[in-house]
C-alpha cells in the first residue's frame, strides 16, 4: 500500500459542489497523474469544511493550508508548486478580512480558532464515501463497546450522564427519551433519525450526513440496542440528493462489512436501516408528523401524548432523534460521558453545529462549545459583518425562533439562556442582520414561511399566522394602525397557546421578539409612514431637488409611468401618486438631484 | 429541566390510566375512571365545555377528534400551553380550569379567527339557526373581527350534486365528513387536499362528488357542523308544484321518516308520528297522500320471489345460480357496489327500491286510474335518505325524459316544509294515508331498520317456500344493531344463512370476508347507512347517539307489532295490483316497470 | 468487502487502516510531534531532496513514530541541499545540509530518537544565498 | 356450500376499473412497476410518488388514479399527499426548471430580486411555465448552498451569488 506524503482534502459538500468542487477533484488527479505524483500524493473528496462562503476549498495535508475559490485551472499550479515544491500558491490563500493578510495554517484562521468539532469530527477530515477511513477513525468501535460492555440500561446511563439534549430544537434529554422508549413493551420498536431540515438557511444536518454518514448509522445501532429496535428509519429531505447518495453507499458498505444486518460482528445483536424521503413539508420536522409521513400520509401532527416513544412508527414504540443529536452518540461513548459533561454550559452540555449565514463575513458552518457568546460567534468565527456595516440582528431557530439584538450579544449561548431571551436554539440556523435590514420585513418573511408551510390541521396556525402574515403586510404597505400591535401581539399569544404542534406553537416568536427588540421600527412604519431600513417599497418617497435638477429630462424620459413632469431646462417633480418606485430614474440623472427617503 | 414543561408520561403515570383517578375542574373535585378525557370527565362533572370539530360518533364506536379547532382548550395547571379538553386525558391530581380569562381570551380569539375565513350570509344558508359555528358565535358573543385589508377568504368552487352541495367557504375543517366516509363508511370520496390556509376536504382532483366515488350517502351532511355539506333543498319546487293548478301532486313517505319527524318538533326520539304526518301533507296541499310501506311490500313480493326462485334452482343443483343475493333497496349501497365491486353486477337483486317502485307504478297504473297526463301527475318522495334525490334522477327511472319520482324531499326538509306553511304539527289530528297506495303490512314499516328488509322478506319467502303459515312472525335473531350480523332461518329443513349489514365498511368487511371465503350466505341485507334508513342522513341529526337510533328502530317495531296484516304478500292492495295490473311477482310487466340493471361506474379518470 | 464478524475483527481492520489517515491525524496537532522539514525546491529536488524526504517518511511510518514530514519550498542554504530542518517538541528547530539517504537514517536514530547531535547542522546565524 | 359460486370470483385488479384512461399501456405499466417494486405497501405511498414523479417528470390525475388503484387505496387519498407536499407536482415543469431558493440566507441577500427578475424576463409567474416549454419558475427553501447566496437552481445545475442584472446572460446559456 502507497504512503501518500500529502493529503489533498477537496471539499466535496454540496456547497462547495455547486461551486464545481468535484471538477477540481478531477483536475487535481489528472495534474498528479501528469507530474508522476499520483503515488506520492492523494486527492480525497471529504464533507464540508463548514467555510462555505469561499468555496471550493482544498486543504493541502499535512502543513493545513487552506485553499479558498479554488477552480478546476489552479489544480496544475497547485500541485506544480505546492505538491511537487511545497511552495504554498499564495494568491489562493484565504485572506483575513480584518487584516487583508493571507493566512497559511488553516488553524490560525479566526473561523476555525473557537471552534471545537464534535459532531463534525470527521467532516471535511474523511472520505465519507470509504468505510475504511471511518473505521480507521475509531468508527464503530463505540458501538463494539456498547454491544460488548454494557447492558442497555448502562449504555442508556452513559447518555443520560453525559447530558446531551436533542439538538432538533426542544432540546429534550436524550437519554431520558431512549430511557422511556426503552421502557415499552412491544413486539418491534423502530429508530428514527429526522434528517428533515427544513429550516430556511440551516444545513447542518446536511453536512454530517454528507461529511459523515457512517457515524449517525452507528448511533442508530447503538439506540437500537439501548430501546431493543432493531430497525431503523431515515426520514431525510428529497431537496438533499447528495446526502441521500451518501447514506445510500454507508448503508450498502456497512451491510457489505457485516455491520448492518443480522448477528453485527456476532454478538447476536440486529439491526438494519432504511431511508424514507421527506417530499417538502417543513412541519415533517415535529415528530409525530414526520412518522405520519413515514407511513405515506399527510404529514399532519397529531396531539402528543401519546408520545411516539409509545405509540410512533406503524403504532409501535419509536424514538425521534435529529442528526446532530445522533452524531455525538459515538463520540460519548470513546470519550466518556464525563468528557462531553465537561464541555458546554451548566444545562446544556456539549457543542452546537449552527449554520452561521447572513450580512456576515464568514457564511459557513460551525460547531462551537455550548455557552459561546454571540459576539465571539459573530464578531471572531464570523469575520464581522460584511462590508463593514453595522450589526443589527441575528436571528436564531429560525421561524420558530426569534430575533436577538446588540444587548444580546454577550449572552452565553444555550437552550435555556436563547429560551429566556425570546428566540430558541432550534436546529441551529443563525442569520445576521445588518442596518440594511428592515425587521418589520424579517418578521413578514418567517411568517410568510409559517404560512407556506402550516399544514392546515389547527385553526389558530392556519388561520392565525395567515392573519399575522396580513397585518405586518399592511404596516409594510404603510397602513398599519396602532391597534394592529395590540391586535398582533395578542394573537400572537394565543397562538403560542393553542396550536397543536410545534411549528405553530412558536411561529409567532419572529413577531414577538421584533415587537419587543425592535418597537420603535413598526412605530416608524405605522406612523411616520417611514421604513427605517428603507427596504419597504411603498415607505420610499422619490423626489428631485429643484437646485440640482438641470432639466435634461432624462429621469423623465426613463418613467415608465410618466410619474415624472417638467419643461426642458426647468426643475422636473415627480407626482407622487403616479410613482411606483422603481428607481429607474435615479438611475439616469447624472446630477445626483433625484433623492429618496 | 427548565424548557420542558410537558412530561413524556412514565411508566408510573401510564399504569394510572387503568385505575380511578380524581382530578379537580373548575373547583369541582371528580372522580373518573382511567382513560377519560377531560372533555368526557368535564360532562360528567355538568360542565359542557364549547367544542367544534370534537364529534364522538358512539354508534359508530368512532370519535373524530383531530383536535383541530381548538375551540375547547382549557388550562391544566403545570402545563405550558392550553390543552385540547376533547384530546387530553385525566391524569390523577390534574386541576382543570375550562373558563379562565385566559382560556376564555383564547377560545374567542380563535373563534374570531375562524369567522374571519367564513363567509358572512348567515340570512341566508341552509344551516342558520342549525349551525353549530353560528351557535359558538352567539355563545362566545363575537361582536367584530378586526379588521385586516385585503385579507384573504379561502374560497372554493360550490359543488352541485344531485344530492348534496359542498360548498367549501363554509368548512371549519373539523373532519368529520372525512372520518365518515374514510373510517366509517370506506366510500374514500373524500380527503384533506392541500395545505395551510387553502386546506380544505374535497374529493380527488377537486372533482365534483357526482365524478367521485361518493355514494351520496349522505353521512357527511349529518355530521357538518356548518353549512359546508347541505342536501340538496328541493322543498321550493315542491311549492311551486302543489301551486300549480295543472299538477296533480302525490306524495309516499318512507318507512324511517314517521320514526323520526317528530324530533323536529320537539317530541323523543322514536316518537312514532304517522297520522300527524299524514294530517301535515294533506294540509300543505299534497293531493294524495301515499304510503312508500305499500311499495315496500310489493319489493318483497318481487325481491322474495326473486330469492325463492335462486333458491329452487340452488336446491336443484343448478351450480351457475347467483347467490347469495344481495338486497338493493338502498340506494347508496347500489352506488357503492356498482362503485366498488363491478364485477359483481349480476349478484344483487334487480328488484327497484321502494321509492322507485312508487314511482313506476304511480305513474303507470295510478295514473290510468286518477285520469291524469303522466307529466301532469308529479309524485313526491319524503326520504330518511339522502341518495334517494340522486337515485330518483338516474335515467333508468324515467320515461321520455319524465322521472317515475320527481323530488326526493329529506326528512329534514319535510320538517321545513311543515315549519314554513305554519303548521302546528304536534296538535295536529291523525289522519290515515289514502288508498290504495296507502295500504301496507307490517312487513313494509321495518324495512327502515337494520335488519328489517330481510325479515320481511323472510316472512314472505319462508310461508311460500314451506307452504306453511308461519308460527311466529318476528326473527329476533334478524334483530339486532352489530355493524355485521349472522343468522340461519330454517326453511323447512332447508337452513338459510343470512348476513345483515349496516354502514358500508361493514358492507365491505362483509364482501371482502365472502371473496376471501370466510363467509356463507344465501341472502345479504345491506343498508348504507347507522342503523339502517333510521339514521339516514336526511334524518334529523343524531350526531352519533346510539340512543337516538335505537329508539326509532325500536318505534319502528312498534308500529310492526300493531299492524293487523304482518306479511307482505297479504296485503289486499298488492294483491289487487297483481290481479288487475302486474300478474305475477316477475312477470315480464313486473320486469319493465319493478326491475332494474346495474352498471360499472368505478372512477374513471380523463383527462 | 470483507466481513466484520467479530469484535476483534473490527479491532483488526482499525489497526491495519490507522496508518492511512496518520498523516492527516498528525497535521492536526503538529505541536506535539517532531516535524521534519524537506526542503524541495528546483535546487533540492535536483540534489535528491525527492529521496531523502521519501526515506524520512518510508521509515518513521515503518516505526510508527510520532513524526510529521512535510515539504517546504527554499529555504536558502542553495549550497547546501538537500537541506532538512528538524523541529523537535520545546526544542529550536535544526537545519542538516547535504543530506542524503543515509544521513537521513542518521538523522532518525540518533537525532530524533536519542537526541544526540550529529555533523552537517547549518547553524542559523550563516550565511544564506 | 358449493353452490354460493360468487366466492370463485377472482377479485379485480385494482386498476382494472378504468383508472388510466389516457395513459399508453407502457406507462400504466410503468406506475405498475414502480408500485410493485414497493410491494404496493401504502406506507411507501410518498417514495412510490417520488420513483413516479422521477418517471413522468409531474403527476396528472391519471396518473395519481393509477397510483391509486395498485395500492387499493382512494384517489381522494392520492391527491390529497400530491397536494400536501410541495415537492409533487401537478403541473408539467419547463425544459429547463428554474428555482429559486427563497431560504432566510438568500432572502437577506437579495433573492426577491432575482424572482422579479426571471417574472419580467420570462413574462411568467411562480409555478408558471413559458409557452415555449422551455422554462418554468419556482420556489424553493435552501438547498444549503447559503453561502453562495442568493441562489438559483437551473436543471441540477446551481447558479451562486446571482445578480438580477445577469438574469439574462445566465439565461442565454440554455439553449
Amino acid at each position: 500500500m502507497a504512503i501518500y506524503k500529502i493529503h489533498l482534502l477537496v471539499c466535496g459538500g454540496t456547497g462547495c459542489r455547486a461551486s464545481e468542487s468535484a471538477a477540481v477533484v478531477e483536475s487535481l488527479r489528472a495534474s498528479l497523474t501528469a507530474a508522476g505524483l499520483s503515488d506520492e500524493a492523494q486527492v480525497v473528496a471529504t464533507g464540508c469544511f463548514g467555510f462555505c462562503e469561499q468555496g471550493p476549498i482544498v486543504k493541502v495535508m499535512p502543513d493545513n493550508t487552506f485553499y479558498t475559490g479554488v477552480t478546476p485551472a489552479d489544480a496544475a499550479e497547485i500541485v506544480a508548486e505546492h505538491v511537487l515544491k511545497g511552495r504554498q500558491v499564495a494568491r489562493l490563500l484565504y485572506t483575513d478580512p480584518q487584516h487583508k493578510t493571507p493566512v497559511s495554517d488553516a488553524k490560525q484562521m479566526g473561523f476555525y480558532r473557537k471552534q471545537l468539532r464534535v459532531a463534525l469530527r470527521n467532516c471535511g477530515f474523511i472520505d465519507p464515501e470509504n468505510i475504511d477511513e471511518y473505521i480507521a477513525r475509531d468508527g464503530y468501535a463505540a458501538l463494539a463497546t456498547v454491544l460488548s460492555d454494557y447492558s442497555p440500561r448502562a449504555a442508556i446511563d452513559v447518555v443520560k450522564r453525559s447530558g446531551l439534549r436533542g439538538r432538533g430544537g426542544g432540546g429534550f434529554p436524550t437519554g431520558l427519551k431512549w430511557e422511556i422508549a426503552c421502557g415499552r413493551q412491544a413486539d418491534r420498536k423502530y429508530v428514527v433519525c429526522n434528517a428533515d431540515e427544513g429550516d430556511p438557511g440551516a444545513f447542518m444536518d446536511r453536512s454530517i450526513l454528507e461529511g459523515d454518514p457512517h457515524s449517525i448509522l452507528e448511533a442508530m445501532m447503538i439506540c437500537g440496542y439501548c430501546i431493543g429496535a432493531d430497525r431503523g428509519l431515515i426520514y431525510i429531505r428529497a431537496e438533499y440528493p447528495l446526502a441521500i447518495h451518501r447514506l445510500e453507499v454507508a448503508i450498502g458498505q456497512a451491510r457489505a462489512c457485516g455491520l448492518l444486518g443480522a448477528d453485527i460482528m456476532g454478538t447476536g445483536f440486529d439491526f438494519d436501516i432504511e431511508l424514507r424521503y421527506g417530499a417538502g413539508a417543513f412541519v415533517c420536522g415535529e415528530e409525530t408528523a414526520l412518522i405520519r409521513s413515514m407511513e405515506g400520509r399527510r404529514g399532519e401532527p397529531t396531539v402528543k401524548p401519546p408520545y411516539p416513544a409509545e405509540s410512533g412508527y406503524r403504532g409501535q414504540p419509536t424514538n425521534v432523534n435529529n442528526v446532530e443529536t445522533f452524531a455525538n452518540i459515538p463520540v460519548i461513548f470513546l470519550k466518556g460521558a464525563d468528557w462531553f459533561a465537561g464541555i458546554g454550559s451548566e444545562r446544556s452540555k456539549g457543542t452546537k453545529v449552527f449554520a452561521l449565514a447572513g450580512k456576515i463575513n464568514n457564511v459557513g458552518l460551525i460547531e462551537v462549545p455550548m455557552g459561546i457568546t454571540l459576539r465571539e460567534v459573530i464578531f471572531e468565527i464570523g469575520g464581522g459583518i460584511k462590508d463593514g456595516k453595522r450589526f443589527k440582528a441575528v436571528q436564531t431557530g429560525g421561524p420558530s425562533g426569534g430575533c436577538l439584538t446588540e444587548k444580546h450579544l454577550d449572552t452565553p449561548i444555550d437552550f435555556d439562556t436563547l429560551l429566556a431571551a425570546g428566540s430558541m436554539m432550534g436546529s441551529g440556523g443563525m442569520i445576521v442582520m445588518d442596518e440594511d435590514d428592515c425587521m418589520v420585513s424579517i418578521a413578514k418573511f418567517y411568517l410568510e414561511f409559517t404560512v407556506d408551510e402550516s399544514c392546515g390541521k389547527c385553526a389558530p396556525c392556519r388561520i392565525g399566522n395567515k392573519r399575522l402574515y396580513e397585518v405586518l403586510r399592511k404596516i409594510t404597505l404603510g397602513h398599519g394602525t396602532a391597534d394592529d400591535l395590540e391586535y398582533m401581539r395578542n394573537l400572537s399569544t394565543v397562538i403560542k397557546d393553542t396550536a397543536l404542534c410545534g411549528l405553530g406553537q412558536t411561529s409567532p416568536n419572529p413577531v414577538l421578539s421584533t415587537l419587543d427588540n425592535f418597537r420603535s421600527e413598526y412605530e416608524a412604519h405605522i406612523f411616520d409612514h417611514k421604513c427605517p431600513a428603507g427596504q419597504c417599497k411603498a415607505l420610499k418617497h422619490y423626489f428631485i431637488l429643484p437646485e440640482k435638477c438641470t432639466g435634461c429630462t432624462a429621469c423623465a424620459r426613463s418613467c415608465a409611468v410618466n410619474a415624472i413632469v417638467g419643461e426642458r431646462r426647468q426643475a422636473h417633480s415627480i407626482i407622487q401618486n403616479k410613482c411606483i418606485r422603481c428607481g429607474a430614474c435615479i438611475e439616469k440623472c447624472k446630477f445626483e438631484a433625484i433623492q429618496v427617503n | 429541566m427548565a424548557t420542558v414543561k410537558n412530561p413524556i408520561p412514565t411508566n408510573q403515570n401510564l399504569q394510572s390510566a387503568i385505575n380511578n383517578m380524581k382530578l379537580t375542574i373548575d373547583n369541582k373535585p371528580i372522580d373518573v375512571a382511567g382513560g377519560t378525557t377531560v372533555y368526557e370527565a368535564a360532562k360528567q362533572a355538568g360542565i359542557i365545555i364549547p367544542r367544534l370539530c370534537y364529534l364522538n360518533l358512539e354508534t359508530l364506536g368512532i370519535e373524530n377528534k383531530p383536535a383541530g379547532c381548538r375551540i375547547c382548550v382549557v388550562e391544566i395547571e403545570g402545563r405550558r400551553n392550553l390543552a385540547p379538553s376533547c384530546a387530553t386525558l385525566c391524569a390523577d391530581g390534574m386541576i382543570v380550569k375550562t373558563s379562565s380569562p385566559r382560556v376564555l381570551n383564547a377560545r374567542k380569539t380563535v373563534l374570531e379567527l375562524l369567522l374571519s375565513d367564513h363567509p358572512k350570509d348567515c340570512l341566508i344558508c341552509p344551516k342558520s339557526g342549525r349551525c353549530e359555528l353560528q351557535n359558538l358565535a352567539v355563545c362566545l358573543g363575537i361582536r367584530e373581527i378586526h379588521a385586516v385589508e385585503n385579507a384573504e377568504v379561502s374560497t372554493y368552487r360550490k359543488d352541485h350534486s344531485p344530492s348534496i352541495i359542498r360548498d367549501m367557504d363554509k368548512c371549519v375543517m373539523c373532519r368529520r365528513c372525512e372520518t365518515v366516509c374514510n373510517t366509517v363508511q370506506t366510500v374514500g370520496a373524500l380527503s384533506a387536499v392541500n395545505r395551510g390556509f387553502m386546506a380544505v376536504v374535497a374529493p380527488a382532483f377537486e372533482q365534483d362528488l357526482q365524478d367521485s366515488p361518493c355514494t351520496f350517502c349522505g353521512q357527511c351532511v349529518a355530521v357538518c357542523p356548518t353549512g359546508a355539506l347541505t342536501e340538496v333543498d328541493h322543498t321550493s319546487r315542491v311549492i311551486r308544484a302543489l301551486a300549480d293548478p295543472t299538477k296533480t301532486v302525490v306524495v309516499q313517505t318512507a318507512p324511517a321518516v314517521r320514526a323520526a319527524l317528530g324530533e323536529e318538533f320537539g317530541m323523543a326520539p322514536g316518537t312514532l308520528v304517522t297520522g300527524k304526518m299524514v294530517a301535515a301533507l294533506r294540509q300543505i296541499g299534497f293531493d294524495y297522500v301515499f304510503d312508500t310501506d305499500f311499495a315496500a311490500d310489493l319489493t318483497i313480493m318481487e325481491e322474495g320471489a326473486e330469492l325463492l326462485a335462486r333458491l329452487r334452482r340452488m336446491l336443484e343443483g343448478d351450480r351457475k345460480v347467483k347467490l347469495p343475493i344481495l338486497t338493493s333497496c338502498c340506494p347508496a349501497w347500489v352506488n357503492f357496489f356498482e362503485q366498488n365491486y363491478p364485477d359483481m353486477l349480476d349478484v344483487p337483486s334487480t328488484a327497484r327500491s321502494p321509492q322507485q317502485m312508487f314511482g313506476a307504478i304511480a305513474k303507470t297504473f295510478l295514473a290510468d286510474r286518477l285520469g291524469v297526463r303522466r307529466d301532469n301527475l308529479v309524485v313526491v318522495s319524503i326520504m330518511p335518505c339522502l341518495a334517494k334525490k340522486y337515485e330518483c334522477r338516474r335515467n333508468e327511472f324515467k320515461v321520455d325524459g319524465n322521472p317515475d319520482v320527481d323530488f326526493a324531499l329529506s326528512t329534514r326538509e319535510l320538517a321545513h316544509l311543515i315549519k314554513e306553511a305554519n303548521i302546528r304539527f304536534n296538535t295536529l289530528p291523525d289522519e290515515d294515508f289514502d288508498a290504495p297506495m296507502g295500504e301496507s303490512t307490517g312487513a313494509g314499516v321495518i324495512f327502515g331498520t337494520t335488519g328489517g328488509v330481510i325479515e320481511a322478506a323472510t316472512r314472505t319467502a319462508c310461508e311460500l317456500f314451506t307452504g306453511r303459515q308461519l308460527e311466529r312472525v318476528d326473527f329476533q335473531e334478524l334483530r339486532g344493531m352489530e355493524g355485521i350480523r349472522t343468522a340461519s332461518v330454517d326453511f323447512n329443513g332447508t337452513p338459510i344463512h343470512i348476513g345483515i349489514a349496516h354502514q358500508l365498511g361493514n358492507a365491505r368487511k362483509l364482501l371482502d370476508g365472502i371473496r376471501a371465503g370466510m363467509y356463507h350466505f344465501h341472502a345479504i341485507e345491506i343498508m348504507a347507512c347507522p342503523g339502517g334508513c333510521v339514521g339516514g342522513g336526511g334524518q334529523p341529526l343524531h350526531l352519533g347517539n346510539a340512543d337516538v337510533i335505537r329508539a326509532r328502530r325500536q318505534a319502528l317495531y312498534r308500529e310492526d307489532a300493531q299492524k293487523p296484516l304482518r306479511k307482505s304478500h297479504e296485503n289486499p292492495c298488492i294483491q289487487q295490483l297483481y290481479s288487475e295490473f302486474l300478474d305475477h311477482p316477475l312477470s315480464e310487466k313486473a320486469h319493465r316497470l319493478l326491475h332494474t340493471r346495474y352498471f360499472d361506474r368505478s372512477v374513471k379518470i380523463e383527462r | 468487502m470483507e466481513k466484520i464478524k467479530s469484535l476483534d475483527d473490527l479491532r483488526k481492520k482499525r489497526q491495519e487502516l490507522e496508518s492511512q489517515l496518520r498523516l492527516r491525524e498528525k497535521s492536526n496537532a503538529p505541536e506535539s510531534l517532531v516535524q521534519i522539514k524537506v526542503a524541495m525546491a528546483t535546487c533540492g529536488i535536483a540534489a535528491g531532496a525527492r529521496a531523502v524526504m521519501n526515506t524520512l517518511i518510508e521509515r518513521t511510518a515503518a516505526e510508527a513514530l510520532p513524526v510529521i514530514v512535510t515539504q517546504t519550498g527554499c529555504m536558502g542554504y542553495c549550497h547546501s541541499e538537500p537541506t532538512v530542518e528538524v523541529h523537535l517538541p520545546g526544542k529550536e528547530a535544526v537545519v542538516f545540509g547535504r543530506v542524503d539517504a543515509r544521513k537521513a537514517i542518521d538523522i532518525i536514530e540518533k537525532y530524533i530518537k536519542r537526541g544526540e547531535l550529529l555533523d552537517g547542522i547549518i547553524p542559523q546565524n550563516y550565511e544564506r544565498i | 356450500m358449493d353452490s354460493v359460486n360468487y366466492n370463485e370470483r377472482e377479485a379485480p385488479a385494482g386498476s382494472s376499473n378504468g383508472a388510466g384512461a389516457g395513459l399508453k399501456a407502457c406507462q400504466v405499466q410503468a406506475i405498475k412497476n414502480i408500485c410493485q417494486s414497493f410491494h404496493n405497501d401504502e406506507g411507501e405511498l410518498i417514495n412510490i410518488l417520488h420513483k413516479t414523479q422521477e418517471a413522468f417528470g409531474y403527476l396528472p390525475p391519471e396518473v395519481q388514479a393509477v397510483v391509486a388503484g395498485e395500492l387499493r387505496i382512494p384517489a381522494a387519498k392520492v391527491y390529497g399527499i400530491v397536494t400536501f407536499y410541495t415537492f409533487f407536482t401537478m403541473q408539467p415543469k419547463g425544459k429547463y426548471p428554474i428555482s429559486v431558493c427563497l431560504g432566510t440566507a438568500c432572502y437577506v441577500r437579495g433573492s426577491e430580486k432575482i424572482v422579479e427578475a426571471l417574472k419580467k424576463e420570462l413574462d411568467i409567474d411562480i409555478g408558471g411555465i413559458t409557452p415555449d416549454g422551455k422554462f418554468s419558475i419556482d420556489s424553493l427553501r435552501c438547498v444549503g448552498a447559503c453561502g453562495l447566496a442568493p441562489v438559483m437552481l437551473i436543471g441540477d445545475r446551481v447558479h451562486g451569488r446571482v445578480d438580477a442584472l445577469h438574469i439574462k446572460d445566465i439565461l442565454a446559456q440554455y439553449p
